[in-house]
C-alpha cells in the first residue's frame, strides 16, 4: 500500500518534471537578464529564458508511447486497422513503463482498434501543433539575438565597453560634458534643408 | 474584391517593403514614393474595410481557406483567421493614416538622419506598419505574438539606427521588449495547455462554457502573464524604464511614428485580450484585480506627470507624459464598467493623435532652433506660428480642454471612475490634468515672452538672424502639412465625440453579447 | 520518451545554463551555451519533436553560437566581476522567488506530462491535424503540413522576422561608405584562400558542396522527413559561413554579394507571398492553395502539397541569404572587411 | 542471429565508450595545450565513429527481419555511415585548425613534454617562419 502511494507520488513528480525544469530555466534566464552586468551575458540569459518557454510548449504536446509526427509512407486508409493495432502495441509498451499515465490510452486504443480513425490521433503520433509554434519561436529567438548582438557591437563602438556600469558611467560623462543634444547632431544643424 | 480588403490592407505595405529590397537596393530616391504609395493603398483599404464593417457587421476572413466546418475539428478554427469588428476597423484606419502623415515629415528628414540607409529605413518603416496592423487584425493568439515580434524587431532597428546614444537605449528596449513578448507567449502557452486551441474566439467560448476551467490557477496565471507582458511592452509605470530614452534618442521621424502608435496599439491589444479573450465577466466578476491594477495606474499617472514636470528636455518631457497617458488608459480599461472601457478606447484614438501632433511640432521646433531644452521655445509663437498652433492644440488636448479630443476621452474616463467609485483614480486624473496645465502654460509663457531676462542679459527675438542659410531655415512644407493634418485630427476626433463614443459603446455591447 | 534520459538531460540542462552564466570567459560561456543547445536538442528529439530538434541544432547550437563568438571576438573576451551594488541582484532574486512561486503554483493543475488525454492533445484541432491533414494535403510530415498550410500565414511572417533581422542588423551597424567600396573591390580576383591553411581549405572544398547538396535535400525532402525550408536554409547559409571562415569573407562575398543576398531574400518572400496572391487572384482567400489545382497537376490535395514545396523553397532562399548576411556583418562590425 | 548483432553492436559501442574515457582522461590530465588537443582529437574521432558503427549494426538487424521496411533500414544505415565518413573528414581538420590557432597564439609547451635544452628551433623561431619554411 505504502509502496503504491510512493510510486504514485513518483509518477506525479515525473508528470511535472518538465514543467518545473522549464520554470527553473526561465527564472535562471530572467535573473541573468536583469542582474548580469555584461551585455553578452544578458543575451545568453535571454536565450536561456526563451528555451525555457519552448520547453514548456514542447512538453505540452508530448505523448507517452507516440511516434514522431510523420505518417508512414505508403500506408493508406485501408491499412489503418494495422496502424491502430500498432498504436495499441506502442501504448501498451509505454504502459509498462509508466503504468498509470498511459494505461487508459492503451485500453482506449485496444478497445477501438476496429474503429480505427478515431483512435489514431490520440495515441499514434505526437501533437504537431506545439512543434510548429516552437519552430517559429526558435527562429524569432535567433533573429532577436542577432539584432541584439549588433546593438552590443554598436554600444562597444560608442563607449568601448560591454559592461553595463561602465557604459552608464560613460554616458553620464558624455552628457555632463556637452549640453548639446546628441539627437540633433552636428550634421543636422549644419546643413539646411534641401 | 471587397472581401479581400483585409488582406490587401496587410499586404500593401508588406509588398512595398519587399519590393524596395528587391528592386531599389541602390536607389534611395525610390524610398519615399514607395512608402507613400503603399501607405496610401493601405489607408484606402482600411477605410473600405471600415465602411464594410459599418454596413455588414464584423468581418471574419479565413486565411488558407480553412473554413470552420462542423465535420472539420468540430467547427473549431484549424487555420488562422482575421476578425475585424468595429473598434479594430477604426484602429486599422488610424495606424496607416498616422504613418502616412508622418511620412510627409519623414521625407524631409530621411536623407539627413539616415544618410546611406534610406532604403533600409523605408523597409523597416513599412514593416512596422505591417506588424502593428497585423496585431490588431488577427484573431489567433500565437499569430499575434509573431506580429508583435515583427513590430518589436522593426522598432528596435528603427531606434537603433540613430546616433551614438541610441545604442544603449535600444539594448534596454530589446531586453524589456523580449521579456514582455516572452511573458505574453508564456501566457498563451498556459491557455493552450488547458484549452487546446489558439484561436481567440474559441478560447473565449471554452472559458465561458466551463466554470471548472475558469477556476484553474493556471488560467489566472495566464491572464497575469499576458497582462504583464503587454504592460512591459506599453511601458506602464514601474515597467516604463526603456521608454523615455528609446523615444528620445531615436531618429526624430521614428519618435513621431512610434510614440503615438506603439504604446497605443499595445493598449488596443490589451483591450482585445480583456474583451474578446478572457471576457469582462471573468476578469471582473471572478478575478477582482481591479483595485490593484487601478492603484498601479494611479501611481503611473502621478509618476508620469511629475517626472514630466521635472524634465528640462522637451522630448523627455513628452515621453514621460506618454507614461502618464498609459496609466490613464490601463486604469480606465480596468475600471470594469462601460464608461471606463469606452474612455480607454476613445483615449487610444485621441492620445495617438495628440501625441503625434506634439511630437511633430516639437521635432520642428528642435530642428529649427537646434536646442532641445525648454528654452527652445523662446519667441516661438512669432517665429513658427504653424508649429506652435499645432503644439497648442496638442497641449490643450493633453490638458483636457473642450473642443479637443483629450477633453472628451478624459470625460468618459472620469465618468467611469465615478461610477466605479474609484475616487483615487478620479483624483489622479484631475491632478495629472492640472500638472499638464502647469507644464504647458509654462511653455506658453516662454514662447509668448518677447524679451528674455536671463543671466545673459536681455535678449530680443527680433534681433535673431533672418538669414535663410542659417539654422533658422524655414520648416519644410511637408512638415507643415503634417502638423496641420494632425491638429485637425485632434479637433475632429473631439468634435465627433458623440458618434465615436456610441460607436465604441456598441462595440463593447456586441463583444459582451457574444458571451453567453 | 524515456524518463530516465529525460531527467538526466534536464539536470544537465540546468547545470550548463548555470555554468554558461557563471563563466568569466565569454568565449567559454558561448561554447557552454552551444552545449546547452545541443542538450536541449536531444531532449526534444526524445520527446518526438524532431523538427524542433533539427531547427535547434542548426539555429540554436550552430548559428547562435557562431554569432555570439563573432561578437565576443570584436568586443571583450573577459568580463569583470560586479562593480555595481548588488541591490539589483537582490531585487531580481526577490522577483524570481515571487514569479517562481506563481508559476509553480500554476503548474499544479497542468495535466501530467505525456498524457494523451490532456486538453491540448485531445482537442479536436490537434486530433484533426493528426487524422485529417494527410488526407487534405498528402504530406506525411504533419509538422510541415501544419507549418506551411494550416498555419502558413504564421510561417510567412516568421520568414519576414528573419528578413527584418537582416535588414535591421545592416541598418544598425552597417557602414554605408565602406560598403560601397567593398562592392567595387569585389571585382578584382583575389585567389581563393591565399592566406589560409592548406588542410582546412581542402577539407572545406570537399565539405561545402556536400553540405549544400544536403541542404537542398533537407528542403526538398521536408514533406517526408524532418526538415524543410528553415532547416535547409540554415544549412545552406552555414555552407557560405564555412566558406567565409576557410577561404576568407571576401571569397564568400564574391560568390554571394550582400546586395545579391538581399535581392534573393526578397525573392524568397515574394515567392511565398506571391503564391498567396495567386490564390487570391484565382478567387479564393490568401494562401488557399486548394484553388491552385487548376494550374498544378494531381488534384486538390497534391496542389496543396506542391504549393508547400514551392513555398518552403522560398523560405529557404530567405533564410540562407539572411543568415549569411547576419554572419558577415556581425563578423566584421558592419564593414564587410577582414572578418574573424 | 539477433544475438550476434546485439553483441556486435554492444561491443562496438562499448569500445567507443572506452576510447571516450581515454579521451576525457587525456584532456583532463595532460600537461599542456598540444598534448591535450592530441588526446581530444584522436580519441574523439575514433570513439564517435565506433559508436556510430555500433548504431549502424544495431539498425541493420531489422534489415533481415522486417521485409516491409527493408529499404528504409538500408537508408538509415547509409545515413549513419555517411555521418561517420563526414566526421572522419571534419573532426581531424577542426583539431588541426585549433592546434594551429593555439600555435600562432603562442601557447607554451610543457617542459615535461618538450625538452627545452635540446637543439632545434624554439617556439618563437617557428612562429616567425613562413608557412613554406615550416613545411
Amino acid at each position: 500500500m505504502e509502496l503504491l502511494t510512493l510510486t504514485a507520488q513518483f509518477e506525479w513528480i515525473l508528470g511535472k518534471s518538465n514543467y518545473w525544469a522549464s520554470t527553473v530555466l526561465l527564472l535562471i534566464g530572467l535573473h541573468a537578464m536583469i542582474s548580469k552586468n555584461n551585455l553578452i551575458k544578458k543575451l545568453i540569459g535571454m536565450s536561456i529564458f526563451q528555451t525555457g518557454i519552448i520547453l514548456f510548449y514542447v512538453s505540452a504536446g508530448a505523448k507517452h508511447g507516440a511516434q514522431i509526427p510523420i505518417v508512414h509512407y505508403g500506408h493508406d486508409s485501408h491499412e489503418s486497422h494495422d496502424k491502430a493495432a500498432h498504436a495499441a502495441e506502442h501504448a501498451a509498451d509505454a504502459g509498462q513503463q509508466v503504468a498509470e499515465a498511459a494505461a487508459p490510452a492503451a485500453n482506449h486504443a485496444a478497445n477501438h482498434a476496429a474503429d480505427a480513425t478515431h483512435t489514431l490521433g490520440e495515441t499514434l503520433y505526437v501533437n504537431p501543433l506545439p512543434h510548429v509554434l516552437m519552430l517559429t519561436a526558435i527562429v524569432v529567438g535567433v533573429a532577436t539575438l542577432g539584432l541584439a548582438l549588433a546593438m552590443v557591437q554598436k554600444v562597444y563602438a560608442a563607449y568601448g565597453s560591454i559592461e553595463e556600469d561602465e557604459v552608464l558611467d560613460a554616458i553620464a560623462d558624455s552628457t555632463a560634458d556637452s549640453t548639446v543634444d546628441s539627437t540633433v547632431d552636428r550634421t543636422v544643424k549644419g546643413t539646411p534643408e534641401a | 474584391m471587397m472581401d479581400q480588403m483585409p488582406t490587401i490592407l496587410m499586404l500593401a505595405p508588406f509588398i512595398g517593403a519587399v519590393g524596395l529590397s528587391l528592386l531599389a537596393w541602390r536607389r534611395p530616391a525610390a524610398a519615399m514614393p514607395v512608402v507613400f504609395g503603399a501607405l496610401a493603398i493601405t489607408v484606402l483599404a482600411a477605410v473600405l474595410t471600415l465602411r464594410e464593417v459599418l454596413a455588414n457587421g464584423t468581418i471574419t476572413y479565413l486565411l488558407s481557406g480553412w473554413d470552420r466546418l462542423p465535420e472539420r475539428a468540430a467547427g473549431m478554427a484549424v487555420g488562422i483567421e482575421y476578425k475585424i469588428d468595429a473598434f479594430n476597423a477604426l484602429v486599422l484606419v488610424l495606424i496607416p493614416a498616422i504613418a502616412l502623415i508622418n511620412a510627409l515629415y519623414l521625407r524631409t528628414r530621411l536623407a539627413v538622419e539616415c544618410a546611406g540607409k534610406e532604403i533600409l529605413y523605408a523597409i523597416l518603416y513599412l514593416l512596422l506598419v505591417v506588424g502593428l496592423c497585423g496585431m490588431v487584425i488577427t484573431n489567433d493568439a500565437f499569430n499575434l505574438y509573431v506580429l508583435l515580434e515583427i513590430s518589436s524587431l522593426t522598432s528596435y532597428a528603427l531606434i537603433g539606427i540613430g546616433r551614438r546614444r541610441a545604442a544603449h537605449a535600444t539594448f534596454n528596449y530589446i531586453m524589456t521588449g523580449t521579456i514582455g513578448a516572452s511573458f505574453f507567449l508564456l501566457g498563451v502557452g498556459y491557455l493552450y495547455i488547458q484549452v487546446g486551441t489558439l484561436n481567440i474566439g474559441d478560447i473565449h467560448e471554452a472559458l465561458m462554457a466551463s466554470s471548472e476551467l475558469r477556476e484553474l490557477a493556471s488560467i489566472k496565471v495566464a491572464a497575469m502573464m499576458i497582462m504583464a507582458g503587454l504592460w512591459l511592452k506599453m511601458g506602464l509605470f514601474p515597467l516604463h524604464g526603456w521608454l523615455p530614452n528609446a523615444y528620445r534618442y531615436a531618429p526624430t521621424a521614428t519618435g513621431s511614428l512610434m510614440a503615438p502608435l506603439v504604446t497605443k496599439v499595445m493598449v488596443v491589444v490589451m483591450l482585445r485580450m480583456m474583451v474578446s479573450l478572457f471576457g469582462l465577466d471573468y476578469l471582473f466578476a471572478e478575478l477582482n484585480w481591479r483595485p490593484v491594477i487601478v492603484g498601479i495606474a494611479c501611481v503611473a499617472i502621478l509618476a508620469g506627470s511629475f517626472f514630466a514636470l521635472a524634465q528640462r528636455d522637451i522630448r523627455g518631457m513628452l515621453c514621460f507624459l506618454i507614461v502618464a497617458e498609459v496609466g490613464y488608459m490601463v486604469g480606465g480599461a480596468w475600471l470594469g464598467n462601460e464608461a471606463g472601457i469606452t474612455g480607454a478606447a476613445y483615449h487610444v484614438l485621441s492620445d495617438a493623435c495628440m501625441t503625434f501632433c506634439l511630437f511633430l511640432a516639437v521635432a520642428a521646433i528642435i530642428l529649427r532652433t537646434g536646442e532641445h531644452r525648454l528654452s527652445a521655445f523662446r519667441g516661438a509663437f512669432r517665429k513658427m506660428p504653424v508649429a506652435m498652433a499645432a503644439f497648442t492644440v496638442g497641449a490643450l488636448s493633453m490638458v483636457g480642454l473642450p473642443p479637443t479630443c483629450g477633453f472628451f476621452s478624459k470625460w468618459y474616463l472620469l465618468i467611469g471612475g465615478v461610477e466605479a467609485g474609484q475616487w483615487h483614480y478620479v483624483a489622479c486624473l484631475l491632478i495629472s490634468s492640472l500638472v499638464n496645465a502647469v507644464l504647458f502654460f509654462r511653455i506658453f509663457e516662454i514662447a509668448l515672452m518677447k524679451v528674455e531676462v536671463e543671466e545673459s542679459g536681455s535678449f530680443d527675438v527680433d534681433a535673431l538672424p533672418e538669414d535663410p542659410e542659417d539654422r533658422w531655415e524655414r520648416v519644410p512644407v511637408g512638415t507643415i502639412v503634417a502638423m496641420i493634418v494632425a491638429a485637425t485630427a485632434v479637433l475632429t476626433i473631439g468634435l465627433l465625440n458623440r458618434p465615436i463614443a456610441s460607436f465604441i459603446a456598441t462595440w463593447i455591447g456586441q463583444a459582451v453579447e457574444v458571451a453567453p | 520518451m524515456i524518463w530516465q534520459l529525460d531527467l538526466i538531460l534536464l539536470i544537465f540542462l540546468v547545470i550548463t545554463a548555470l555554468i554558461s552564466l557563471r563563466v568569466r570567459d565569454l568565449l567559454g560561456a558561448s561554447m557552454v551555451f552551444g552545449i546547452y543547445s545541443f542538450l536541449i536538442c536531444l531532449l526534444w528529439a526524445g520527446m518526438g519533436a524532431v523538427d524542433v530538434a533539427f531547427t535547434e541544432a542548426a539555429v540554436g547550437a550552430g548559428v547562435s553560437t557562431v554569432i555570439l563568438v563573432a561578437t565576443v571576438y570584436h568586443t571583450r573576451r573577459v568580463t569583470g566581476g560586479h562593480k555595481r551594488a548588488s541591490g539589483m541582484k537582490v531585487l531580481s532574486l526577490l522577483l524570481m522567488l515571487v514569479l517562481g512561486g506563481v508559476l509553480l503554483h500554476a503548474s499544479g493543475d497542468f495535466p501530467a506530462l505525456g498524457d494523451p488525454t490532456s486538453p491540448a492533445n485531445d482537442h479536436p484541432v490537434a486530433q484533426y491535424y493528426i487524422e485529417g491533414s494527410y488526407q487534405d494535403t498528402k504530406v506525411p510530415n504533419l509538422v510541415t503540413s501544419v507549418l506551411a498550410d494550416y498555419r502558413g500565414y504564421d510561417t510567412l511572417f516568421e520568414t519576414v522576422v528573419v528578413f527584418v533581422a537582416g535588414i535591421g542588423i545592416l541598418a544598425v551597424i552597417g557602414v554605408p561608405t565602406a560598403r560601397m567600396r567593398r562592392e567595387e573591390v569585389c571585382g578584382d580576383t583575389a585567389q581563393f584562400g591565399e592566406d589560409s591553411d592548406l588542410i582546412i581549405l581542402q577539407t572545406c572544398r570537399l565539405v561545402v558542396p556536400v553540405l549544400q547538396l544536403f541542404a537542398l535535400y533537407v528542403i526538398a525532402h521536408g514533406h517526408h522527413s524532418p526538415g524543410g525550408g528553415f532547416q535547409g536554409g540554415v544549412l545552406f547559409g552555414a555552407s557560405y559561413i564555412l566558406l567565409a571562415l576557410s577561404g576568407g569573407l571576401r571569397e564568400a562575398l564574391r560568390r554571394l554579394s550582400e546586395s545579391m543576398s538581399f535581392r534573393l531574400a526578397a525573392c524568397g518572400i515574394v515567392i511565398y507571398a506571391g503564391f498567396g496572391l495567386l490564390c487570391m487572384a484565382l478567387g479564393s482567400s490568401f494562401l488557399d492553395y486548394a484553388i491552385l489545382d487548376s494550374i498544378l497537376p494531381g488534384g486538390v490535395a497534391m496542389a496543396r502539397s506542391h504549393s508547400m514545396l514551392i513555398v518552403e523553397a522560398g523560405v529557404g532562399f530567405t533564410v540562407t541569404t539572411i543568415l549569411f548576411v547576419i554572419y558577415a556583418n556581425l563578423a566584421t562590425r558592419g564593414k564587410l572587411e577582414g572578418g574573424l | 542471429m539477433s544475438l550476434f548483432f546485439d553483441i556486435l553492436a554492444g561491443s562496438l559501442m562499448a569500445a567507443g565508450l572506452i576510447f571516450f574515457v581515454g579521451t576525457v582522461t587525456g584532456m583532463l590530465r595532460f600537461p599542456d595545450f598540444y598534448t591535450r588537443m592530441h588526446a581530444g582529437g584522436k580519441g574523439d574521432t575514433l570513439s564517435t565513429i565506433l559508436i556510430l558503427l555500433g548504431a549502424a549494426v544495431h539498425v541493420s538487424e531489422d534489415f533481415f527481419h522486417d521485409p516491409i521496411h527493408q529499404w528504409g533500414v538500408l537508408l538509415v544505415m547509409v545515413k549513419i555511415l555517411g555521418i561517420a565518413a563526414f566526421l572522419m573528414l571534419t573532426s581531424p581538420t577542426s583539431t588541426h585548425a585549433l592546434m594551429r590557432a593555439g600555435f600562432e597564439d603562442a601557447h607554451e609547451t610543457d617542459e615535461t613534454v618538450v625538452d627545452k635544452d635540446q637543439d632545434g628551433p624554439s617556439l618563437e623561431e617557428l612562429q616567425s617562419r613562413t608557412w613554406e619554411e615550416r613545411s
